[in-house]
């Protein structure tokens, strides 16, 4: 048995480490989070396409680089310790639809998306309030979307969406006209969601059985994926407040010598540790073990979702008064960690997934 | 045991309510809403809705006659937050001004003092801001390093200041500093410092909501004159300390009384979501409703302890770490069971008409910080109410 | 406001202690708790009852002393300090079902009652999992009751059961047959629960509207009455807990100076304190505030078995080793804590009646 | 990464699963329902069953072939806890004697030593105890007080050991005494001593849930042979810690395939009693299920760090803290959606029959104490691991 990556994966993984530290530290992407209106770099995001960042899945011969869920695993948990800003998840789950959905467009808008020239990305939810409607609104009829989709991240930069219908899966290039985005404004100010209704022309990608295959396995890896990304960004949060307990003095001392800081702090690191172990073995069960997958990605995004929530929190509990001005960065993980909190299936949805993954 | 209201201070209660109907023109979260509002109109609301209560002689109801008292008792200033909380009235800005500058001046600071500042405070003319705090001073309050140097008759002011409350709005501000390096208790003066004169920075804190109602003031030789020290040199510590102990009680029913409509809007968006008979939900709702409940009876208790003239003992501490640490699990619970919409600001498109979860959700985590951290309070009641020993 | 007791309560809660930790601290009861049939003191009992601890909700007319719930808060608040064994609870409660019922037969075992005379226990459970059938199997018919009931409370030493039927409240006496209790072991050795197959004459105390109006109102007393006893629980465990850790060294100091436990300990306190304003506050409103009763008798069970299970389940862990041996006092309350959790209404179901409550 | 186990591990796996089909006659539960079976008859099954396990080849697995060693990896041994707690095995009497005396003696003691106690340990015909707790030296091991003075050649042992497992059976007991007062981890030496002789005293300990399986031991002027040390004098400590280190990943799997018994059991009550298509019930029960799985996920990492022949860091007191906390959750879970049947001691009629809640919520409660208690595992964590500074 053997925990740590292979060569290839681990090489992924420090060079991904290397370029995010030089190119997105938190520093740089604050203003971009802050005030651009698009809420992330182009120019990194083409960086990361070059650098085949957006065709990790795929094989080479479909112009991948074969890193399978274990590096995205790797990158997304890179992404999330700088929570770098952008709709990187979200494109690595269209472009999986798209290679699951195949066929002409599929396989056009496929290449463009890998190669960074276009934004496509996935248009599923209706509901404001977290409890999707049992029937969705949005119908494909002659070959028109009509509908209103929310919650779309950083919508308002897409080439393309993928939009969830009641008759399928459904690719909408950005038309003229019959597409209105309203900006919504959530807590976490480095993200862009929108709300967009359409009525304008589409492709159907899958629909049917596909499209629930498409659903199920799109669905996992955005979990799984957003899992990551909160293991990133709680594992930065414990480096963050053990450097402030070492500087910061209280009484004369450093307050990282108040056990009852030391034991909080222990609590973090048993969550961070415990989410790592739980997101790396659901990535190899994607890999290795698809039996085990529903199972193993239900638990990983639960657990790293209720973790992150709870050591990000406590990062800026014991970064005392600082820890809520804007200066310091804490609260720019903690906002992260309760949008994704909700997105890409919330807990008590996770939690659900689990025991049906089980039988139960 | 007796935990009815009197005849009287029910009366307060019904008249407090009346006046809040015919002068609350909009709740503070409509005046949050409002896209006309920025920060300083936002700020002279709050200045204008404390005018009004001036007038209708709702502050420092329980100092002497002369500077606007009427004679109220702890249970009558408790109900008044009480309401103006429930009626969700804006915040107003000479709070810490009136509940911790007021006090001193009246038991420590000179007639002077109180007829040149007490009434402009009360009327929000001059706004003032607290200057206790330091940054490196944060739980060891004791440990300020600002240092008032004499400078003929008066001194001068060198050091920074934080979290004072509206700094960027604020004319004065009332100051702890060293008259004596060598004193850790007894070295620390009372000052009254105005902010507009050579030597004085104030930068606003902007905070984890992306709004500064917080500042840091800096002191370079400011200032700071004889005739505005209150107290004695080196009663700075001993004045804050017991101005500090007046205000208990104050909070006891507000914060209840405020979640009981956060709690309202909690229920209403299950409603609207459809998942109110689910099982999961409404267990998550009772234990909420009920610890709600818990934190008005300590709040009674609390409030019953000084009303019959006991000091109150661990209450305080525990009243702190109660309403602050619920309020995290009541905005965590509230954006998990309302989804994405409670994360929507107060002014985006389809945000909650009632209830800013977006803000409370981020603000509730410096609620566990300001005045005394948990694990602050957490000292004090092993310390002083268990007895434990130091280590 | 006024939150002490008045001068009789006060003086009942002080002469409750000194009884109590004269005839009854747990030195004296573990034997009894742990070997004696019936689990409590046949002679203890016959003094509560002489000095009037049987009567305290009734008025004097009526043989009791007044006292009211809030002198039943401060009574069962002390014996929860001692963790007190014995029917005390229920006997209140069969009081208080006797004289809501009224009638001849209800008089008369309410004067033997009261006088100690006669052991009259509830009989409700029919469910061995907690979630009781949607209408009783017990039946009263042809003036006998036919059921079995289960987890009744010392009932072997029983002279008579009050047994909720499908048809109303019925009075049993003991009958030569057709009685026959089988123990139930619980993880409580301290606990006497017996089943009772039932095939015997009894009489109707209350059917229909009434019948409902006295469950409401013992079920709400069952509820208060258990959480006072929990605040007891809880309040002596945690001087227990302070005790030790002030008489407990490790690396050569007292375990008290770690500031780890010291806030471990602060947590108690509070759970504590709280606890207490709130049983008493819903106290109050029993005596005082009818409409607010119902809200704070649910919110003072459902908390302080939530705080008993977690300040007890403290007080093991921080006794370390010891914590966990039958020499050592801690297990005796952390057990009863588990059973009450359990008994007089669950934590959900109390979180449910508060719900109801309010309306919603 | 791989987390595959090799066809050897599978192989071995499947073999042990066939022979416990075999020889497994009733699971532990069984007997311990059994009202024949008092404590002493409930030993002598453990002490069979140890036997048999010893006969089969399953027992010192990885110990030199000499001394009934396979050359089983660290994997294998987890294997082989993991299908044993799977099948409700009877615990082996001297699991301590196992795991830890054995690796000393390997390692530290004489081949006189080794040919004289190994096999009757590994067949049971001689129980060990251990002797490293003392009263005044819980979380503090190196503060044990238990003397040894010099007598001619031998040693006369003075003190009093706790916690020893089994101690009221045990013929021999492993003792850390100090021959060296002034010296605090260098002087401690590791003695063999037989309970049967003058000054020695066995006591049990009743435990919360009513049985004695933990004992104390009494020294007042024992003899201890001087052949009876175990390596060198003054060595004790460093035997200690490194046998200590040797079971590490042993348990890796055992908890979480045990957890998965106690979750079925949950499951299926809640099937019976018709909740578990409530909302709340589900949410409980995916919690546990999920933490199980991440208990789970953090013993194959820790295996696989051991076996890649990596030091294990903090995956050591992770997985301690995690499994003895979870069992806590999980039984205040049962007991809570399960009703008061889960408080029903396993010989009570009505009992359920597949799981004893009864035991493992009281058990439950000393997981998170022995073994290094809870508040020493985070004191390791942030010390060693975070390096936070010392107070």
């Amino acid at each position: 048995m053997q925990f740590e990556l292979d060569e290839d994966r681990a090489l992924l993984k420090s060079s991904t480490r290397e370029l995010l530290e030089k190119e997105a530290p938190v520093t740089t992407t604050r203003p971009i989070m802050e005030t651009s209106p698009e809420g992330f770099s182009r120019s990194l995001y083409a960086q990361l396409a070059e650098l085949g960042y957006l065709g990790l899945l795929l094989d080479d011969a479909a112009g991948g680089s074969g890193m399978g869920p274990i590096g995205l695993a790797a990158v997304l948990h890179e992404m999330g310790r700088v929570a770098l800003p952008g709709p990187y998840l979200e494109l690595v789950l269209s472009i999986e639809t798209l290679r699951m959905a195949g066929g002409d467009v599929a396989q056009r808008w496929l290449r463009d998306a890998i190669a960074g020239e276009k934004i496509v990305l996935p248009a599923a939810r209706e509901s404001l309030s977290g409890v999707e409607p049992a029937t969705l609104a949005t119908r494909f009829e002659g070959g028109r979307v009509r509908g209103l989709k929310t919650f779309v991240a950083h919508g308002a930069a897409a080439d393309g969406l993928i939009v969830t219908t009641a008759q399928g899966f459904v690719l909408v290039e950005r038309p003229a006209s019959g597409w209105s985005a309203t900006p919504l404004e959530t807590l976490d100010h480095a993200q862009r969601f929108v709300e967009i209704a359409l009525d304008a022309p589409g492709t159907l990608l899958a629909d049917g059985q596909k499209a629930c295959e498409i659903a199920g396995a799109v669905g996992r890896l955005a979990a799984f994926g957003a899992a990551a990304f909160l293991l990133g960004l709680e594992e930065r949060c414990l480096e963050l407040t053990v450097d402030y307990l070492q500087e910061r003095k209280a009484f004369g001392v450093p307050i990282g010598s108040f056990q009852a800081l030391q034991h909080r702090a222990a609590d973090m690191l048993l969550r961070v540790e415990s989410s790592r172990a739980t997101v790396y073995r659901a990535a190899w069960a994607l890999e290795q073990d698809p039996g085990q997958a529903p199972l193993l990605v239900a638990a990983a995004k639960a657990y790293c979702a209720d973790s992150a929530r709870l050591v990000c929190g406590e990062t800026i509990q014991l970064f005392g008064g600082v820890g809520y001005t804007w200066e310091y960065d804490p609260h720019i993980y903690f906002k992260r960690v309760k949008t994704l909190e909700q997105l890409h299936g919330s807990s008590r949805e996770q939690l659900e997934q689990a025991l049906r993954a089980v039988g139960v | 045991m007796d935990l009815r209201f009197t005849e009287g201070h029910e009366r307060f209660r019904a008249e407090l309510r009346s006046w809040l109907r015919t002068h609350l023109k909009r709740p503070w979260i409509e005046e949050l809403r409002d896209p006309a509002n920025d920060e300083d109109r936002l700020f002279e609301i709050r200045r204008a809705w404390q005018r009004q209560l001036n007038e209708a002689g709702y502050l420092g109801m329980d100092w002497p006659r002369e500077w606007g008292g009427r004679g109220a008792t702890a249970v009558e200033k408790a109900i008044f937050t009480e309401e103006t909380y429930r009626a969700d009235a804006p915040p107003i800005p000479n709070v810490l001004g009136i509940s911790l500058l007021g006090p001193a001046l009246i038991h420590h600071g000179s007639e002077e003092q109180r007829r040149r500042f007490i009434p402009k405070m009360l009327s929000a003319e001059e706004i003032w801001c607290q200057g206790f705090s330091e940054p490196d001073a944060g739980s060891d309050l004791a440990a300020l390093r600002t240092r008032a140097e004499a400078d003929g008759e008066n001194f001068r002011l060198t050091g920074q200041k934080v979290w004072t409350t509206f700094g960027p709005w604020s004319d004065w501000i009332f100051v702890l500093a060293r008259t004596d390096m060598g004193d850790r208790y007894g070295g620390i003066t009372f000052f009254l410092v105005p902010l507009e004169q050579p030597g004085v920075e104030v930068r606003g804190i902007k905070q984890i909501s992306g709004e500064s109602e917080f500042g840091e003031v800096f002191f370079d030789g400011a200032l700071a004159k004889r005739e505005h020290v209150v107290g004695k040199l080196g009663e700075g510590w001993r004045i804050a300390m017991t101005v500090l102990s007046y205000e208990r009680g104050a909070m006891s029913l507000a914060y209840p009384a405020q979640y009981d409509g956060f709690l309202e809007d909690l229920i209403q968006g299950c409603r609207e979501n459809g998942t109110l008979s689910r099982p999961d939900v409404r267990e998550k709702l009772g234990r909420l409703l009920v610890e709600n409940e818990v934190l008005r009876s300590n709040g009674m208790r609390n409030l019953a302890m000084i009303s019959s003239g006991k000091a109150p003992g661990p209450e305080a501490s525990i009243e702190k770490i109660g309403w602050s640490e619920y309020a995290k699990r009541l905005s965590d619970a509230a954006l998990d069971l309302l989804g994405l919409q409670a994360q929507l600001k107060v002014r985006s498109p389809h945000a909650r008409r009632e209830m800013d979860w977006a803000y409370e959700a981020l603000w509730c985590r410096a609620g566990t910080i300001y005045a005394g951290s948990s694990e602050i309070q957490r000292n004090i009641l092993a310390r002083r109410v268990l007895k434990l020993p130091a280590a």
